[in-house]
């Protein structure tokens, strides 16, 4: 029983049939949860007063943003490497969650930036990165969405994913160089969780695993409808040229 | 491969666009900023840097979707890719010309139109090394552009989505060259990275834009 | 019920508003989307096995 | 001398296979003419041969260095004079003389006007000649004679039977005869690739999908 079986179409369709309702339920529960228990139970801090309940939806967002892109490149790669259609059709589905995630991360800290830093928003490394890597996500789609064979729009896209990437990281180092910003390190984030008591902890990665999960359910979603969309458009061909 | 090039370089000065557009283009951008922000001469001086950077990177821009459409659209590019040169060389050389019709008219004449945007003195060898440092690195990555758009009628907008990302990390340390060399700080950083960058993007940016050629003529 | 948010009641309930909202379109439009293709997909398969 | 030999070749074109089984083989001093409705695939078998597009299943095999292909469009530069234009072929092939293509396909005349001022046929016989200054052997043609009169077709199947005299091979797909009585025709209709639920080869979707 490899990996790959998981690969073809018909397969997936099965076993993305059978787990959908157990991460739906995962997604829904961890979120209601989670940010239930970060709006309502959770005191203020002494430095952001009660915006650091935004941490809730920011960070998660933020983190998914990244992960979503790092997720589409892999699946870019098995598709180049392995040409295993599931893959490039997840990639594509994965895309507009991505920039989803992206803008909410954007507009969150838009937010939380105007009272904390008294604007709305700032040319601040993290926040410029965010920007950039956001166009990357929409010229990503729009290629999606030019090239009619389905075969060539995931080779040419998931080449510029691979050179996306690099140039994604690269502007990251580059806005740091360009300007030192206000942002928070990483004080915030998983590998830091010192710094971050408990109280503010425990939700928020009640909330992380209900974005990972919510991501999941909708790109089980997403993969299974441009799997049918790809298989529509195989049997229009197939029947024109009958 | 120079056969190709000398090709492409008389069908630009045939055709006449190559040179002047790009050229032309840089012109306005430069005198438009003016009546926009005002005319005084600190304001100017201390955003010239950036305006140069980014009416090049435009300028740039604007005759990348004209690398591989002609070609395609004749049939030559099909030719091309069974001709006995690879097409990695076959991208090399298009994003060469490409530079020696825009890329580099523009680093010349980019001094001249520093002096309409007040740039200070010192800053003028730093601005033609940043744009002779950096304008390659465009044009191979306009090249992997206009190699993934190749196939599409409305490649143009596309295009430039695609692209401008891409070339965030040059102009940024570009314009910082520019910048640091005005106020006669450190330049050493900015130089090598935007060496740097280019130089990994002349070797290896081609590779991707030929398997996007190749994948377009399938 | 209803914390104390203080002076960052807009902030807060911004930002959860938004994200909630954003969240609820894409999935909104992600089921819309695949209901759409799956009732093509259908029709499609169900005319190919008419016609043999 | 086998100068091109096909076996048991399918090809696709937008991820579904068109033309499956097909197998011949092209000796020096011979033409092959494809035949076949619109839309069977003559294009797709050619472009597969030249190695513009992966075959789905099948071999393909030639000496390496030895096939030009031409296809519907000449690929000519309309700024470029007629001997600009074959110039930059002749070197791109690495052969560098273009006397005898100028004067096979009946250039000469032409050599300093630019390609855009030719008309059609001329344009054509002028991407006929790219074919004569490649030094290639084997010739792969795609629709060689549309836009051509009568008279330059007979000039063009005299440049062909030159071609195969001098121990060449040419591959063409035409709907109309060439007037090339020694050329071998294929009909490719029966090599129509049949839908997977009769037996027929799996495209690469349709494969993973059942």
């Amino acid at each position: 029983m490899s990996i790959w079986e998981y690969a073809n179409p018909k397969k997936f369709m099965q076993t993305s049939s059978w787990a959908l309702p157990f991460v739906t339920v995962g997604a829904v529960g961890c979120l209601a949860v989670g940010l239930f228990w970060g709006f309502f139970l959770t005191p203020e801090a002494t430095n952001f007063g009660s915006t650091v309940k935004v941490i809730y939806v920011h960070v998660p967002s933020a983190m998914m943003a990244i992960n979503i892109w790092v997720m589409m490149l892999v699946t870019s790669l098995i598709w180049l490497i392995r040409r295993h259609h599931v893959s490039a059709l997840a990639a594509k589905a994965a895309a507009p969650i991505g920039m989803v995630m992206t803008l909410i991360a954007l507009i969150t800290g838009a937010i939380w930036g105007q009272p904390m830093w008294g604007t709305w928003w700032e040319w601040d490394p993290r926040l410029t990165s965010f920007l950039i890597l956001f166009l990357f996500y929409l010229g990503y789609m729009a290629l999606w969405e030019a090239i009619d064979n389905p075969d060539t729009a995931a080779d040419l896209t998931g080449v510029l994913c691979l050179v996306g990437s690099v140039f994604a990281l690269l502007s990251r180092y580059a806005v740091n160089f360009w300007n030192q910003g206000l942002h928070q390190g990483a004080t915030l984030s998983l590998d830091k969780q010192e710094n971050i008591s408990d109280v503010y902890w425990f939700p928020l990665l009640l909330c992380i695993a209900g974005f990972v999960l919510l991501f999941v359910t909708l790109l089980l979603l997403r993969t299974r409808t441009e799997i049918r969309a790809r298989r529509l458009k195989a049997l229009e061909q197939r029947e024109r040229m009958a | 491969m120079i056969a190709l090039l000398t090709r492409d370089l008389r069908l630009a000065v045939r055709a006449g666009g190559g040179f002047g557009l790009g050229l032309a283009f840089f012109l306005i951008v430069v005198t438009l900023v003016p009546f926009g922000v005002g005319p005084e001469g600190g304001v100017l001086a201390r955003i010239a840097p950036g305006i140069l950077w980014l009416g090049a990177l435009l300028a740039c821009l604007l005759s990348l979707d004209r690398i591989f459409a002609l070609d395609f659209e004749d049939g030559s590019l099909d030719l091309l890719a069974t001709a006995p040169i690879p097409l990695e060389g076959v991208v090399s050389v298009k994003a060469a010309a490409h530079w020696l019709t825009t890329g580099l008219p523009l680093v010349l004449a980019a001094p001249v139109f520093g002096v309409l945007l007040h740039l200070p003195q010192p800053a003028y060898f730093w601005l033609v090394v940043s744009l002779m440092l950096g304008t390659p690195a465009l044009s191979v990555l306009g090249t992997f552009g206009a190699a993934l758009t190749v196939g599409l009628k409305r490649g143009g907008l596309l295009l430039s989505l695609l692209v401008l990302p891409l070339y965030v990390p040059t102009l940024i340390f570009g314009a910082e060259l520019v910048r640091r060399g005005a106020n006669g700080m450190d330049t050493q950083v900015p130089l090598l990275m935007l060496a740097g960058i280019t130089a990994a993007c002349v070797a290896v940016v081609p590779f991707a834009s030929a398997a996007a050629i190749r994948v377009n003529l399938r | 019920m209803m914390p104390e948010l203080g002076k960052y009641t807009v902030t807060v309930m911004g930002s959860y508003i938004a994200t909630i909202a954003l969240l609820a379109v894409l999935v909104a439009l992600t089921l819309w989307k695949g209901a759409r293709v799956k009732r093509a997909l259908d029709a499609q398969e169900e005319r190919m096995k008419k016609n043999g | 001398m086998t100068m091109l030999s096909v076996e048991n070749l399918a090809v696709t074109r937008g991820g579904l296979p068109v033309l499956e089984g097909v197998s011949f083989a092209l000796e020096a001093g011979h033409a092959l003419v494809l035949r076949g409705p619109n839309g069977i695939g003559k294009t797709t078998l050619l472009r597969t041969l030249a190695g513009l597009q992966p075959a789905l299943s099948g071999r393909i095999s030639m000496p390496p260095e030895t096939m030009a292909y031409a296809a519907h469009a000449d690929g000519l530069k309309s700024t470029l004079s007629v001997t600009e234009n074959l110039m930059f072929w002749a070197s791109v092939y690495g052969t560098g003389a273009i006397d005898t293509a100028l004067d096979r396909m009946n250039l000469r005349q032409l050599a300093e006007r630019a390609a855009h001022s030719l008309s059609a046929g001329q344009k054509r016989r002028l991407g006929l000649a790219r074919l004569l200054v490649t030094g290639r052997p084997v010739w792969v043609l795609d629709e060689p004679t549309v836009s051509l009169d009568a008279a330059s077709v007979a000039l063009f199947a005299e440049a062909v039977r030159a071609h195969l005299g001098s121990g060449g091979a040419a591959l063409m797909a035409t709907h109309i005869d060439l007037g090339l009585e020694e050329a071998r025709v294929l009909d490719l209709a029966p090599f129509k690739a049949r839908p997977p639920e009769e037996g027929g080869i799996a495209g690469s979707f349709d494969e993973a999908f059942a």
